[in-house]
C-alpha cells in the first residue's frame, strides 16, 4: 500500500515537473516565434531612421536629403579614397548652406556599401548585393564609385536596371563608356546613366604615355648625349592593360623607340620574380621602363629596382605609388619612379591647391585619384540639381550631356579647369580638359610634377625638375 | 546463394519490407518532415512579405549556394570523394551558360542546361584522377585542377578565346521581376534537393555510401568503383553546374574569379556548417552563411572577421554540423509543447 | 566436376621479399578445401592475387577456364569468385540490409535479384546467415561473430560459384565458430565451392576433406588433413607454436 | 649562359623559401595526417608582428618576439582546435581554414589591407655568375639552408625528432613504445609554425606582406608537398627546388604570364603519373 502511494506521489511529482516544463516550453516557443516574427516585420516595415550621413550638418530630415550612395571596397585604398573625397565635398557643401532647389534647402546625405572589390580574392556577389542594398534598401538616388572592372561589370547592371545616375570614379576601362555609345541605340537607353568623372580612359592614358615618351626621349638624348630609344614594358597580366600595351607597341616605334621587352607578369608574381624581370630588362639594355600596374606588384618592382639598380628610368602607371604612404611602404625604394597621377598639389585648375590642402588637413594624407573623382562627382551632382532644379536622373543626364568640347563646364572641377563629356559619356581629354600629370618621387621622399615639355600640360604647373637615378642610364 | 533457396524466405521478407511505398506520407508526419514542409511554405511566402530586390537577392544567393553546397555534400557525404575543386564545375557552367546567352542568344534555360551538361563532361574528366587518388590527395588534386582553370581563364594570352580577366558580362537576369526570379530559383532549389535526396535513398545511393564507407569492401562486393565514382562526379557536377549557371545570371556575368578556391571553400563551409551527408544541411548552412554575411555588412570592417569566429566556434563545438543538434533540440521542445 | 580454379606458377614479390613463390594448385567444382600455413605464410597474398586485389609478378590464374590474372577485383567477383577478409570489413554507416544490398547490386548479384527485387533478395540472404532480425541496424554495434556472418552474407550477395574465406574463424569464441561452421557447411551443400584459409590446423581438420599447405610462400603439400598433419615440413613450420594438434 | 645562371640562382632562392614553408607543412601531415590549412597564417602573422613592432623595439627583438609568439600560436592552435577534432579530418580542414581566414580578417580589422614591407637586413646587390641580385636574397639563401640543415639534424638526432619520425612511420607501434603521440604532434605543429615564421623573417624584408598573402604561401606549400609526397621531408625539399626552377625557367624562357600556370600543371601531371608524389610512401595493403 505504502509503496503504491509513494509511487503515486512520485508520479504526480513527475507530472508536475513535466507540466511546468511544458508550460515553459510553450512560453519559449511563443516568445521565440513572436520575437522572430516581430523582428522580421520590423525589418521589413519599420520606418527606418535615415542611415544617411550628413557631413557638416545634423538633424536633417529624410526628405531634405540628396541621397548619394558610395560603392567601393571601403576597407581598401580606392574605396576609402572614394568615401573620403565624397565626404569632404559633402561637408563643404553642407557647411556652406546646402543646395537650393526651388527655394528649399537640401543637404547632401551619404551612404556607403562595401563591394569588397579590391579583395584579391574577388566575390562578385558582394558587389551585386551592395548595389542592390544601396538602391533598394538605403534608397540612394545617385551612385558614385566603382574601381575593379570585373566587379563593376556585374554591379553596374544593377544600377542601370534601377535607372540611377552612376558617376564612375575608379575604373579606366573603355568598356563602360563603350556601352553608352555602343552597338545599338537600345544600349544608350540602358547605359546612359553611366558617366565617368575619373580617371581618363585607358586609351587616353596610352596616348599620354606616348606623348611623354616622345618628350622624354628627346630630353634624355639631349641631356645624356646619347640616343635614348630602348623601352621595356612591365605590366600586370590583366585585361585593362591590353589597350594601353597595344597602343604603346604600335605607336612608340613611330617615335623612334624600340620595344626591347614586353613582360606580362601574373598578379601572383613575387619579389624574386621581379628581380628576374629587372635582370631581363637590364640584360636587354632598356633605357626607359613603362610599368602598367594597379596592384601590389609596384611595391616589388620598386624594392627590386632600388636593390638591383638597373640603368633605366621608370615612367608609367603604378596605382599604389600614388599614395603618399608608398614612400614608407617601400622604405624609400620608390625614389626616381615617375608615375601618372590625376592630381597633385599644383594648379591643375584654380581649385586644385585649395582642395589638396583641405583634404590633407582633414584626412592627414594625400588624396588618391578616386578621392578627387568622388569630390568632383558630389559637386557635379549638387551643381546639376541646383542648375536644373530637379532631382530626376534624366534631367541631370541632359544637363551633363550639355557640356561638350565646344561648350565645357569651366572652373567647377578639381581635376581640370575644363570639364566636358563625349557622346560615350567619357571625359574629354587633353589640356585644359582631363589630363594626367607625371609625378616623380624624389630622393628626399617628396613627389613633384615633372615637365611634359608643354605637350600634356603647361610647364607653369610643373613643380620640379626631372631627376635621373645616380646609377645612370644604359647606353 | 542459388535462386532455389531464395523462394524459401519470401513471405517473411515481404512483411518486413511493406510500407516503404508510403514513405513520403510517413516522412511528412515526422517532426523533421513537418519542419521541412513549414520551412518550404515559409520560403514560398517570403515574396508576400517583401518584393525588395535586395532582400529577395539574399534569398536567391542563398538558394544558389544551397544547390552548390548540396552538390559538394552529395559527393563528399555520400560517396566520400572530398573535392576541393567543386568550383571547376560551378565556373565552367557559368562560362558556358553566359556564352550561350550572350553570343548565341539562346534562352536562359537552354543555356543553363547546356552549361550544366558541359559541367557533367568536366565531372567525367575530373573524375578520372579520382580513380587513382584517395583522401587528401584527391582533395589537393581537385584544388590544383581548379587553380589551373582559374589561371587558364585569367591568362592574358588566352584572352581572345576565354575572355581574359574580365570574363563575359551583360548577361540579363532570368527575369526583370524579382519575385519571378525568386520563385524560379526556389523551384530549382527544391527540385535539386529532391533529386539529390532521392538518389541518396535509392539503390545507387546505397552503392555510393558503400564506396564511402569502405571502397575495398565495395569492390569485393563486385561494385565497379570506376563506374560509380564517375557517375557520382557527374551527378555532383551537374548540380554544381546548375548553381554556376544561376550564379552567372544572378551576377550578370562571369569572370575567372568563379574558379577560385574561394567558391569551393564556400561549398565546403556551408555543407559542413549544416552537417555533412544531410543534403538539407547545406541549405541551412548556406542560408546561415549569407544571412550572416549580409547582417554584418553594415560593419564592413568586422563582418568577415566575426564570421570567421563563428565558423571556428561552430566547427569546434559541433563538428558534425548544426543541423542535427538543432533539430534534436527543436524536437525536444516541440515534444514538450505537445506534452509527449 | 571440372576444374573451377587453376593456379599456375604464381609468384608475388615485395621489393626483395617473395611473398608467394611459384605456387600452383587446382580446385575442382564443388570442392571444400582449406589453405593452411603459419602466420606470414602468404595465404592472404594468395587470396589477394586470386581475387584481383594484387597483381602477381608472374604465373596465371584461371577461373572456369578463363584467364583472370590481373583482372580488376569487381570483374572477378562478377565472374563468380567472392571473398571475405581476415579483418572484417563492413559499410559502417549502412544498415545490414543495405550492406548486403550492395553486393546484390553488383552486375552478377543483380541477375539473381532481378525477379525478386534487391531488398527481398538481400533479406533472404540476411535470413540465411541468421541476421534478419538486425536488418535495420548498422554494423558498428554488432558483436564480432555477427560481423563474420555479415561478411559471408556480403560475399553471398554476388551469387558466387567459388567462395574464398580468409580466416573465417579468427577472433571468434567456440560457440560463434560453431555457428559459422554450420553456415559454411550449408553453403557448400548448396553447391558453392568453398576455399578457406586458416593458420590453426585444428579448426580445419574436421571441416575440409582436402588441404593445401604452404610455408614461406611455397607450396608444401596437398592432401587430406590427416596426411598434412603428418608431414614433416608442416610440422616443422608449426614447431614451437604448440598448435599442431592441441 | 647568363640566363641559365639566372634560372639557377633565382630558382634556388625561391626554392629555399618554399622549402622552409613546405617542410613544416609536410611534417605536420607526416606526424598527424593533418593538412593544416592555416599554415599560411604562421608566415603572415610573423611578418606582421615584425612589421608592427620593429620601429619601437628594433628589428632583432621584433624577430625574436615574432618567433616566440608564432610558436605559442602554433601550440595553441593545436591544443584548442586541432586536437579536439583529431578524428574528423574534414573538420580539421575547415577549422584550420577558418583560422587562416580569421587571422587575415584580424589583420584587416586591426591593421589595413595595403601591402607593407620591412627594411632589408642588408642593402645593395651582389653579383654571382654575372647575375646581380639583392643582398637580402643572399641572406635568404644562407639562412634557409642553415635552418633546413638544422631541422634535418634535429629530426634525425634529437629525442623529439626521433619520436616525430617514429610516429610518422608507424603511429601504433610508436605509441606502444610509449611515445606520446599528442604531445609529439603539438611539438610538430610548433616546429612547423617556427619554420614558416623563419621563412617570413627571411623573406618579408625582400618581399612584402598583405593580409591575403597567407593563401599564396599555403597554395605554394601545398603544391610542393603534393609534388614531393605528403609526409616526406626529402620530398618537400626536392619539390621546392623543382618548383622554384620550373617557375624561373618559365619566367625566362617561356613567358611570365605562364609562371603561375606551368608549375601547377607539372604538379597535376606528377600526381596523375605517380599519385603519391615523388618520394611519397607507397600505400601498403
Amino acid at each position: 500500500m505504502n509503496k503504491k502511494l509513494n509511487y503515486k506521489i512520485y508520479r504526480s511529482d513527475e507530472n508536475m515537473e513535466r507540466s511546468t516544463k511544458r508550460i515553459l516550453a510553450i512560453v519559449l516557443v511563443i516568445a521565440v516565434a513572436g520575437a522572430g516574427l516581430g523582428i522580421g516585420l520590423w525589418f521589413v516595415f519599420a520606418p527606418q531612421e535615415s542611415i544617411f550621413e550628413t557631413p557638416g550638418v545634423s538633424g536633417v530630415s529624410d526628405d531634405r536629403l540628396i541621397k548619394i550612395g558610395l560603392l567601393g571596397g571601403i576597407t581598401e585604398i580606392q574605396g576609402e579614397g572614394n568615401y573620403e573625397g565624397a565626404w569632404l565635398a559633402a561637408y563643404n557643401i553642407n557647411q556652406a548652406g546646402g543646395v537650393q532647389v526651388n527655394g528649399t534647402t537640401y543637404y547632401i546625405g551619404l551612404v556607403a556599401e562595401d563591394t569588397d572589390e579590391s579583395n584579391p580574392v574577388l566575390d562578385v556577389t558582394k558587389g551585386v548585393s551592395a548595389a542592390e542594398k544601396i538602391i533598394e534598401v538605403d534608397g540612394a538616388e545617385y551612385i558614385i564609385g566603382g574601381f575593379r572592372t570585373e566587379a563593376l561589370k556585374a554591379y553596374v547592371e544593377v544600377v542601370m536596371d534601377a535607372k540611377k545616375l552612376f558617376l564612375g570614379t575608379g575604373a579606366s576601362t573603355d568598356y563602360f563608356c563603350g556601352n553608352v555609345y555602343g552597338e545599338a541605340y537600345s544600349s544608350y537607353t540602358r547605359y546612359k546613366y553611366w558617366f565617368r568623372t575619373m580617371p581618363i580612359n585607358s586609351s587616353a592614358l596610352g596616348g599620354s604615355q606616348i606623348t611623354i615618351m616622345a618628350y622624354l626621349g628627346g630630353y634624355l638624348s639631349a641631356v645624356l648625349a646619347k640616343p635614348v630609344t630602348k623601352v621595356a614594358i612591365l605590366r600586370e597580366a590583366l585585361d585593362w592593360t591590353i589597350p594601353m600595351a597595344n597602343a604603346l607597341n604600335t605607336y612608340l616605334p613611330y617615335y623612334g623607340f624600340t620595344i626591347v621587352a614586353d613582360i606580362q607578369y601574373p598578379i601572383t608574381a613575387t619579389a624574386t620574380d621581379f628581380a628576374t624581370y629587372w635582370n631581363q630588362i637590364e640584360g636587354l639594355d632598356a633605357q626607359i621602363t613603362i610599368p602598367v600596374i594597379s596592384a601590389q606588384g609596384g611595391l616589388y618592382m620598386m624594392s627590386q629596382y632600388a636593390a638591383l639598380q638597373p640603368q633605366c628610368l621608370i615612367v608609367g602607371i603604378d596605382v599604389q605609388s600614388q599614395l603618399d604612404t608608398f614612400w614608407t611602404d617601400t622604405s624609400g625604394d620608390c625614389k626616381y619612379e615617375t608615375i601618372m597621377q590625376s592630381v597633385h598639389r599644383t594648379n591643375k585648375s584654380d581649385l586644385t591647391i585649395a582642395f589638396w590642402d583641405d583634404f590633407v588637413a582633414t584626412f592627414d594624407h594625400e588624396p588618391l585619384y578616386t578621392a578627387v573623382g568622388a569630390y568632383d562627382s558630389v559637386n557635379l551632382i549638387a551643381d546639376g540639381i541646383n542648375a536644373t532644379g530637379s532631382f530626376k536622373a534624366q534631367r541631370l543626364i541632359t544637363w551633363l550631356e550639355s557640356f561638350t568640347r565646344s561648350s565645357p563646364m569651366i572652373g567647377k572641377s578639381v581635376t581640370a579647369s575644363h570639364i566636358a563629356w563625349n557622346p560615350s559619356h567619357d571625359l574629354e581629354v587633353g589640356w585644359p580638359f582631363g589630363t594626367t600629370l607625371y609625378c616623380q618621387w624624389q630622393a628626399d621622399g617628396s613627389k613633384h610634377v615633372i615637365t611634359s615639355g608643354n605637350l600634356l600640360y603647361p610647364d607653369s604647373i610643373v613643380t620640379g625638375p626631372i631627376s635621373l637615378p645616380p646609377w645612370g642610364i644604359n647606353d | 546463394m542459388s535462386a532455389k533457396s531464395l523462394s524459401k524466405g519470401k513471405g517473411r521478407v515481404k512483411k518486413k519490407l511493406s510500407g516503404s511505398k508510403s514513405y513520403l506520407l510517413n516522412w511528412s508526419k515526422t517532426f523533421r518532415g513537418r519542419l521541412t514542409i513549414i520551412c518550404l511554405i515559409g520560403l514560398c511566402l517570403i515574396p508576400l512579405l517583401t518584393q525588395n530586390r535586395y532582400y529577395l537577392g539574399i534569398f536567391i544567393t542563398a538558394m544558389i549556394f544551397s544547390i552548390f553546397a548540396a552538390s559538394w555534400d552529395f559527393l563528399a557525404g555520400f560517396t566520400g570523394q572530398v573535392s576541393f575543386g567543386q568550383a571547376i564545375f560551378f565556373g565552367i557552367s557559368g562560362y558556358i551558360t553566359s556564352y550561350f546567352i550572350r553570343y548565341l542568344y539562346l534562352p536562359w534555360w537552354a543555356s543553363l542546361l547546356i552549361g550544366s551538361l558541359v559541367g557533367v563532361a568536366f565531372g567525367l574528366l575530373i573524375g578520372i584522377p579520382a580513380l587513382r587518388l584517395k583522401g587528401p590527395y584527391l582533395g589537393l588534386a581537385t584544388m590544383v585542377l581548379g587553380l589551373i582553370m582559374f589561371y587558364t581563364f585569367l591568362n592574358v594570352k588566352f584572352e581572345p578565346w576565354l575572355g581574359g580577366s574580365e570574363g563575359i558580362s551583360k548577361i540579363p537576369q532570368i527575369s526583370r521581376n524579382a519575385v519571378e526570379t525568386y520563385y524560379i530559383h526556389l523551384i530549382f532549389m527544391i527540385t535539386s534537393f529532391l533529386i539529390l535526396i532521392w538518389i541518396g535513398k535509392s539503390k545507387m545511393g546505397t552503392v555510393f555510401k558503400s564506396i564511402r564507407d569502405d571502397d575495398i569492401g565495395a569492390e569485393a562486393s563486385g561494385i565497379n568503383l570506376t563506374k560509380y565514382k564517375l557517375i557520382a562526379f557527374m551527378i555532383s557536377a551537374f548540380f554544381a553546374g546548375i548553381a554556376g549557371g544561376l550564379f552567372a545570371m544572378h551576377n550578370r556575368g562571369v569572370n575567372p574569379g568563379v574558379f577560385q578556391p574561394l567558391y569551393s571553400f564556400y561549398a565546403i563551409v556551408m555543407a559542413s556548417l549544416g552537417g555533412i551527408a544531410t543534403i538539407s544541411g547545406s541549405a541551412l548552412g548556406s542560408y546561415f552563411f549569407w544571412f550572416a554575411a549580409e547582417l554584418f555588412s553594415e560593419w564592413p570592417d568586422v563582418s568577415v572577421f566575426i564570421f570567421a569566429i563563428i565558423l571556428i566556434l561552430v566547427i569546434r563545438f559541433a563538428e558534425h554540423g548544426i543541423l542535427k543538434p538543432v533539430l534534436e533540440r527543436l524536437k525536444d521542445i516541440w515534444d514538450l509543447v505537445l506534452g509527449k | 566436376m571440372g576444374v573451377i580454379l587453376e593456379v599456375k606458377n604464381l609468384t608475388k614479390k615485395y621489393g626483395g621479399l617473395t611473398a608467394v613463390n611459384d605456387f600452383s594448385f587446382e580446385i575442382k567444382r564443388g570442392e571444400f578445401i582449406g589453405l593452411i600455413g603459419p602466420n606470414g605464410a602468404g595465404k592472404t597474398t594468395v587470396f589477394n592475387l586470386i581475387s584481383g586485389f594484387q597483381r602477381p609478378n608472374s604465373g596465371t590464374i584461371r577461373f572456369d577456364g578463363k584467364d583472370i590474372t590481373g583482372m580488376a577485383p569487381y570483374k572477378i567477383v562478377n565472374l563468380g569468385v567472392a571473398r571475405t577478409f581476415q579483418l572484417v570489413r563492413s559499410f559502417k554507416l549502412l544498415t545490414l540490409l543495405d550492406n548486403i544490398s550492395v553486393s546484390c547490386l553488383s552486375s552478377r548479384g543483380k541477375k539473381v535479384a532481378k525477379g525478386h527485387g534487391v531488398d527481398e533478395y538481400a533479406s533472404t540472404i540476411l535470413a540465411s546467415v541468421g541476421l534478419v532480425d538486425k536488418a535495420r541496424i548498422p554494423p558498428i554495434i554488432l558483436p564480432h561473430g555477427d560481423l563474420r556472418k555479415l561478411q559471408i552474407g556480403k560475399a553471398l550477395g554476388t551469387n558466387p560459384q567459388l567462395l574464398l574465406l580468409d580466416e573465417p574463424f579468427s577472433g571468434l569464441s567456440h560457440e560463434e565458430q560453431d555457428v559459422i561452421t554450420d553456415l559454411i557447411i550449408k553453403l557448400h551443400d548448396d553447391g558453392v565451392t568453398v576455399f578457406m584459409t586458416g593458420h590453426v590446423l585444428r579448426e580445419l581438420m574436421h571441416l575440409v576433406p582436402r588441404v593445401i599447405a604452404m610455408h614461406q610462400g611455397k607450396f608444401i603439400m596437398d592432401g587430406t588433413p590427416q596426411e598434412v598433419a603428418k608431414n614433416k615440413i608442416v610440422l616443422e613450420a608449426y614447431l614451437g607454436k604448440g598448435e599442431v594438434f592441441a | 649562359m647568363v640566363p641559365i645562371a639566372e634560372v639557377i640562382i633565382f630558382g634556388t632562392i625561391e626554392a629555399s623559401v618554399y622549402g622552409l614553408l613546405a617542410l613544416g607543412f609536410s611534417l605536420v601531415y607526416g606526424v598527424g595526417g593533418i593538412l593544416n590549412l592555416s599554415h599560411g597564417l604562421f608566415y603572415l602573422l610573423t611578418g606582421y608582428i615584425i612589421f608592427w613592432t620593429y620601429t619601437t623595439i628594433g628589428i632583432v627583438w621584433a624577430v625574436i618576439l615574432a618567433l616566440i609568439i608564432i610558436i605559442i600560436v602554433g601550440g595553441l592552435s593545436y591544443l584548442l582546435l586541432i586536437k579536439p577534432l583529431q578524428e574528423n579530418h574534414v573538420a580539421i580542414l575547415i577549422i584550420t581554414f577558418s583560422l587562416g581566414f580569421f587571422v587575415e580578417q584580424f589583420i584587416k580589422v586591426f591593421g589595413d589591407a595595403i601591402p607593407h614591407t620591412v627594411p632589408s637586413f642588408v642593402g645593395g646587390a651582389i653579383t654571382i655568375l654575372g647575375v646581380p641580385f639583392p643582398s637580402q636574397f643572399f641572406v635568404i639563401l644562407i639562412g634557409s639552408f642553415i635552418v633546413i640543415a638544422i631541422t634535418g639534424l634535429f629530426i634525425s638526432k634529437s629525442k623529439i625528432g626521433k619520436s616525430i619520425r617514429a610516429i610518422s612511420q608507424d603511429r601504433e607501434a610508436a605509441m606502444l613504445m610509449g611515445i606520446n603521440a599528442d604531445r609529439t604532434l603539438m611539438y610538430t605543429v610548433m616546429i612547423s609554425a617556427a619554420l614558416a615564421g623563419i621563412a617570413a623573417v627571411l623573406y618579408v624584408p625582400a618581399s612584402s606582406i598583405a593580409p591575403h598573402m597567407g593563401w599564396d604561401v599555403l597554395s605554394n606549400s601545398f603544391a610542393i608537398v603534393i609534388f614531393g609526397g605528403l609526409g616526406s621531408l626529402k620530398g618537400s625539399v626536392v619539390g621546392a627546388f623543382i618548383l622554384g626552377y620550373t617557375r624561373s625557367f618559365v619566367n625566362y624562357f617561356i613567358d611570365p604570364a605562364f609562371s603561375a600556370l606551368v608549375p601547377i600543371v607539372v604538379i597535376i601531371l606528377v600526381l596523375l603519373i605517380r599519385p603519391r608524389g615523388i618520394f611519397g610512401k607507397k600505400e601498403v595493403y
